[in-house]
């Protein structure tokens, strides 16, 4: 292994803090990709098995009755019987037709109306602060207007889902419109862009991260909109995620909740691992990936 | 938790009882008994009340296992619920509380049950009570329906909130529903082509009955017995003074809702309730019977969910009926 | 403040400022940073700005320029002239690599694809970096970023152009080359230019004209031509004769303000 | 007026397209303070009139019923009444005490979560993408956990906003914090900013306007989470926002549901106000105000 | 590579470089920056590092701020030490004031408040800048930035100074009256300073010694000590000599390169 300066100099040492020996340690270059990849999966591994070990020990401890916070082996097992019924895949196809469709339209509304109030003054001023206000509106909220505009189609779902999602992906351009740095901007104006041009070669590209992290706001608002408003259409013959969700819990079934609960938290996790990528790619173009240490 | 401290079987001590009920007009002996005082007054000094009230079954069960409720008025469904999934353990029903209140309403120009072929019907829930009786009463009319909403007539479960936008917007042909939202349908426009309790044994089936958890009826007899005695006690006020209780009921929905509920709408509904101490123990099986024979639910035994004794013990000290014990 | 509005002019590359002044903000904080500032650039003209650092030179580009607007004063460009500045920071868009910065002007422009491509081989050449086409600015060091940023002007391909200490990162002999280039490309479009610098070898090396602005608030103190025939040298006793002029000005400049 | 380059010069007018006109026209200086509160007022009036009168048009249409579609005149009639009421001010107590106790509360667990995943290797490989999949997950899924952990108390309520919040503030934590320029984050360590001194000097302020842009999308999901969490339990005869909301729902009363839809509005606009100030400040001390137009 | 690992050094100032090697990236993306440099810096001594763009000035000076990894060789530092960096930019922290960001060390050190605002005030008079205390950077000019970036770095108080083009964006006069600073402060407190330039001039003004650096990969090539006695001034002909020297083996070098 190569030494290096801060080893080399005791004075480095004796004031580096426990934070700071984790930054450092994470810029080391790692030795191969077969390390590279234990290195990130193993705290998860860790992670999942710290947190089946609490539940497991909480549940052995007697805490509650069985009925009321079931363990692992009766959700894992009731998991299983979950997976290879039919309604887990049904459900899966539906809500997640449902969850791209909706999160789609709510990201070309958001994108048009972030861009718009973001650099159109007179918009700015008349609908900038509605946005936030519209994002802390709950779905529920608007259920009756989607019923009288949608009836029980599943128009009235995706109308919950846009306006649960849009507003969040319309903060996120704006804020990442709001800082782009005035001399880029002027760099681009100067080279010829006007217009859609300034947006298409400098704006957007330097609002990218921020628009980024918006959608990914954008993308749980959607989410759970989506889980709310499953139940506002149960459509004839369509099982769907928050159906069921909500179901479960009619039921007073805690295991299956808790197995709902797990795919939902797999799916996150997909999404997340999606738009990590998403990230990563950006900040490593953008040379800003190797303080953070990963 | 209270209710788990005094494990002694002991009824000294001061003790505190917690109830939940619903701020609704099916839950009336449980309001009316709260806002009048009638539980603090039966329940005496040493019991201290600890009301909550909640919008919908699941979380008062959620309550009940978690050992954060020790009572509550709850509908048929949760309480069948709670009691199979903690395998017969958790709770027991000490007494009912109201029956009826229950109806299919439907746009008008519908005037028998095979004009329903096609349409859109709304029930409050999947395999709830009101789903499985418009399923078994469409199947007794010789009309298929499926879990998933296909079928010779379309079932789609939904809020009741939302089925009043829905039947509004004429989204739905019509819904099998409990008060109020019988009434408010009506009022939207809605015709009642079957009101549920002419399709039952003396037109009784239960709509409300009262929940214990097993721990509390173990650990506080003394106390249970002096709740169904307040639970008695405010059927009876409901039953001789439904002016004042429907007043009550109005008062009480609007502390926790800002807006008192219009008296006209609760006289509108409450000639369809009966509010009996009866939890009708058949009703209830015959019920899980017609869900069994709809396809929604596998049999369940409800051996031992009704612990009616200290019902008993109060109607007869009373003089008053008792009822049976199944 | 007083101001005028007037028609563009129609010589193309021409520059004319009259009574140009900058104020940045407002009431207590305001700060003069140009104070009536005239000065007329001919088509075809190679004029060096130099300045006491803050006297307002980079602030002068951003007007011609038209990125910030003037408080009073008139500035006439050529009609449709839309100048090229190379501002005093590389201003890369770091999220592009080296060829897809330079690609952007050409892009605007409408260029097909293979034109561009080739242009952008033959612009990096001409800044001695095209090994680095296909990194990023992050991956490039101070002077190497300020080489793409000349690169990227220069593919502007405006008959006007303004610089802002364009070779300020540069060692000397990267410098001279680039003298060179600046020079060869100059003269062959017929540009117009405008060039800030703090080294006033560099001014005579390259100007046909060089102008003396005075510190806060900017003025015109002193201009002087520079005869010298060309091709130059930096070291030639010509220019080091008219730099020693200049910088002995500049001294007298900042040792009345430093009193 | 001051004239200026671009009017002086045609090419610059006749190149300028529609909305390269409106940010110059947002960069000139407005004459004075009147002018300038003007101009940030109206386009807000015009936008409300304009909502109100689109409304009222529909209602006069005819197209749903009164009592499915109230009219303005309706509705502001029972907001009238609905604020006079101790009901709404009551309920507005309730909720804003809960709303900000809760936000609090989510707003500590988020920033600690999102220091240490931003800035600690195994944390970010162990619970990165969790943070995401935790956002996802409905608040009434939460629901039977909450009880059981914390009965029928507050507490439930405050662990359903926290929950729900938390991890949004967290991601806006990271996303800032893996976009700290590298080059600052190099000088603070130069000047002798180690550990927790490097988070205070330069990596807070410097991702400073995403966490801003975190709290405020977490204060949208932390409302929501309260709208929806306050149901869960109504503690001893307490009004709540929340609940109001949905008993108006379940009383069908269509008017009161606007109202409090208004009202909601009205506190999120409020909120966003403050958010938005917060914001402005950042962008003026950091110099990209003036790009915005505004 | 080889790579040995190293005890710290007692004397203060001093800055021992052995066989350092620096590769950027990884497999075919990678770049040898610095190959096998070795360099001693006597404590209290002034060296100069003079090379072509892209040559490994700023890496090196990064490696011996500790900010970066060396990929070979080691890097010796006094016990305790750690030098302060001028950055090729200003890295100035946009949130913050000129007062603010010059005042940022002072306050790491936990220097009390008064003596905090004493000592921002006469490292402010130091550049010049003084007026300017409560503005932002992105009001000020480009060199007035890496005047205020000068001053942070001085507030330091270290023992070693690493300076990376501090002067490039500043007029003749204000470098002039900066490099007798310098000196002065260096003289005064022994200082060890490692200083990047581009002019070589500014180099011989300075430096006890100059050394250049070939491009990539860096080495040193050539290294002289400049023995004309302090103060001197940037256009004496002693200074002019030994600029004149350095300047045809940095040619030498680049044409050598260029082939
Ligand atoms: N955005 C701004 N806000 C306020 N003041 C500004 C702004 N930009 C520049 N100034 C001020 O205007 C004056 C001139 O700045 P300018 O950048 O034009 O100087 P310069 O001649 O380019 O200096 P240098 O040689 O150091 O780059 C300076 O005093 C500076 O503080
Ligand atoms: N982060 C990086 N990733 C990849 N390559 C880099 C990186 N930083 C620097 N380099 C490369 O290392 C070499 C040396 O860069 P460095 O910045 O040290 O040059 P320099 O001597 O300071 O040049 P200049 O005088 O232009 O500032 C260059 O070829 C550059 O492309
Ligand atoms: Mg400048
Ligand atoms: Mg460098």
């Amino acid at each position: 292994m190569a030494s290096d300066t801060l080893a080399g100099s005791a004075r480095t040492d004796a004031e580096i803090s426990g934070l700071d020996a984790l930054e450092i340690a994470g810029r080391e270059k790692p030795p191969s990709r077969a390390i590279r990849l234990w290195a990130a999966t193993w705290p998860k591994f860790a992670a999942l098995a710290l947190a089946v070990a609490i539940w497991q020990a909480v549940v052995w401890s007697g805490w509650k009755e069985p009925w009321a916070l079931p363990g692992p082996a009766v959700v894992f097992e009731d998991l299983g019987r979950y997976a290879l019924s039919a309604s887990l895949w049904e459900g899966l196809a539906t809500t997640g037709r449902r969850a791209l469709v909706g999160f789609a339209a709510a990201v070309a509304v958001g994108l048009l109306l972030g861009l718009g109030v973001a650099r159109v003054k007179v918009l700015r001023a008349a609908l900038g602060s509605m946005i936030t206000a519209l994002q802390t509106m709950p779905s529920i909220a608007w259920f009756p207007l989607a019923i009288l505009l949608f009836q029980l189609s599943e128009q009235a779902i995706f109308f919950v889902v846009v306006l649960g999602a849009a507003p969040s992906v319309a903060n996120g351009v704006i804020h990442g419109v709001d800082y782009v740095p005035p001399l880029l901007v002027r760099a681009g104006r100067n080279l010829g862009a006007r217009g859609l041009n300034l947006y298409r070669y400098v704006i957007a590209p330097a609002a990218l991260p921020a628009i980024v992290a918006g959608l990914k706001q954008g993308w749980a608002f959607a989410w759970r909109s989506l889980m709310a408003g499953e139940l506002l259409v149960v459509i004839a013959e369509r099982t769907s995620i928050g159906a069921q969700l909500t179901y479960a819990r009619d039921f007073s079934d805690a295991p299956r909740l808790m197995a709902i609960m797990i795919v939902i938290l797999v799916l996150g996790l997909l999404v997340d691992t999606a738009f990590g990528a998403a990230d990563k790619a950006i900040r490593r173009r953008w040379g800003v990936l190797d303080q953070a240490g990963n | 938790a209270c209710g788990d401290d005094s494990d002694a079987a002991g009824d000294s001590g001061p003790v505190t009882l917690r109830l939940g009920y619903f701020p609704n007009i099916t839950h009336a002996p449980a309001v009316v008994g709260v806002e009048k005082g009638i539980f603090k007054e039966k329940l005496g000094g040493d019991v201290t009340l600890e009301t909550k009230t909640f919008n919908a079954g699941p979380a008062a069960i959620e309550a009940v296992f978690s050992g954060a409720l020790d009572a509550t008025y709850i509908g048929p469904n949760p309480t069948v619920n709670a009691f199979s999934k903690s395998k017969g353990e958790a709770v027991r029903v000490v007494s009912g509380a109201a029956s009826g209140g229950v109806a299919l309403v439907v746009k008008p120009g519908i005037t028998s049950a095979e004009q329903l072929r096609g349409k859109k019907i709304a029930t409050p829930q999947l395999g709830n009570t009101q789903d499985v009786a418009l399923r078994y009463w469409l199947k007794e009319k010789g009309l298929e329906t499926t879990k998933e909403g296909g079928g010779d007539v379309k079932v789609v479960p939904q809020e009741n909130a939302q089925t009043v936008e829905t039947f509004a917007s004429g989204a739905i042909d019509g819904a099998w529903v409990p008060e109020p939202f019988v009434s408010r349908l009506v009022n939207a426009g809605g015709t009642v082509l079957v009101d549920e309790r002419d399709l039952w044994p003396d037109k009784k089936f239960v709509i409300t009955n009262l929940l214990v958890s097993t721990k509390f009826l173990k650990a506080h007899p003394d106390v249970v017995k002096k709740l169904v005695e307040g639970q008695v006690a405010a059927n009876e006020f409901v039953n001789t003074k439904p002016d004042e209780a429907q007043q009550a009921i109005s008062d009480h929905i609007g502390k926790i809702t800002g807006k008192p509920l219009d008296t006209k709408l609760i006289k509108q509904a409450w000639p369809t309730l009966e509010f009996t101490n009866d939890p009708i123990a058949s009703s209830l099986k015959t019920g899980l019977d017609h869900a069994v024979a709809v396809g929604l639910t596998q049999p369940v035994d409800l051996d031992g969910l009704y612990d009616l004794k200290y019902l008993n013990e109060v109607l007869k000290a009373q003089g008053k009926p008792e009822v049976t014990q199944p | 403040m007083t101001s005028t509005t007037t028609t563009p002019r129609s010589a193309t590359g021409s520059v004319a400022l009259r009574g140009v002044t900058k104020v940045y903000g407002q009431g207590e904080q305001a700060v003069l940073a140009l104070d009536g500032l005239s000065l007329d650039v001919a088509p075809g003209e190679f004029v060096c700005l130099v300045g006491a650092s803050g006297c307002g030179k980079s602030t002068l580009l951003n007007l011609v320029a038209g990125l910030d607007r003037v408080s009073g004063g008139t500035i006439e460009l050529g009609e449709g002239v839309n100048p090229g500045l190379m501002f005093q920071e590389p201003a890369l868009f770091p999220w592009s690599t080296v060829e897809s910065n330079v690609e952007v002007p050409l892009k605007l422009r409408g260029l097909p694809r293979d034109q561009r491509k080739e242009r952008v081989a033959e612009l990096l050449r001409t800044v001695h970096l095209s090994e680095f086409g296909r990194k990023r600015p992050h991956q490039l060091s101070g002077g190497m970023r300020q080489r793409v940023a000349l690169a990227r002007t220069l593919a502007l391909d405006t008959p006007v152009l303004l610089m802002d200490e364009p070779f300020g990162a540069l060692d000397a002999m990267t410098r001279d080359i680039l003298h060179d280039e600046l020079e060869r490309i100059w003269s062959e479009r017929k540009l117009t230019v405008l060039f800030v610098t703090h080294n006033v070898r560099e001014a005579a090396r390259l100007a046909d004209r060089i102008v003396l602005l005075s510190s806060r608030p900017g003025r015109i103190i002193y201009s002087t031509r520079v005869d010298v025939p060309r091709p130059r040298r930096i070291d030639s006793p010509e220019v080091s004769a008219i730099a020693a002029e200049v910088t002995d000005r500049l001294r007298k400049e900042v040792g009345r303000h430093g009193q």
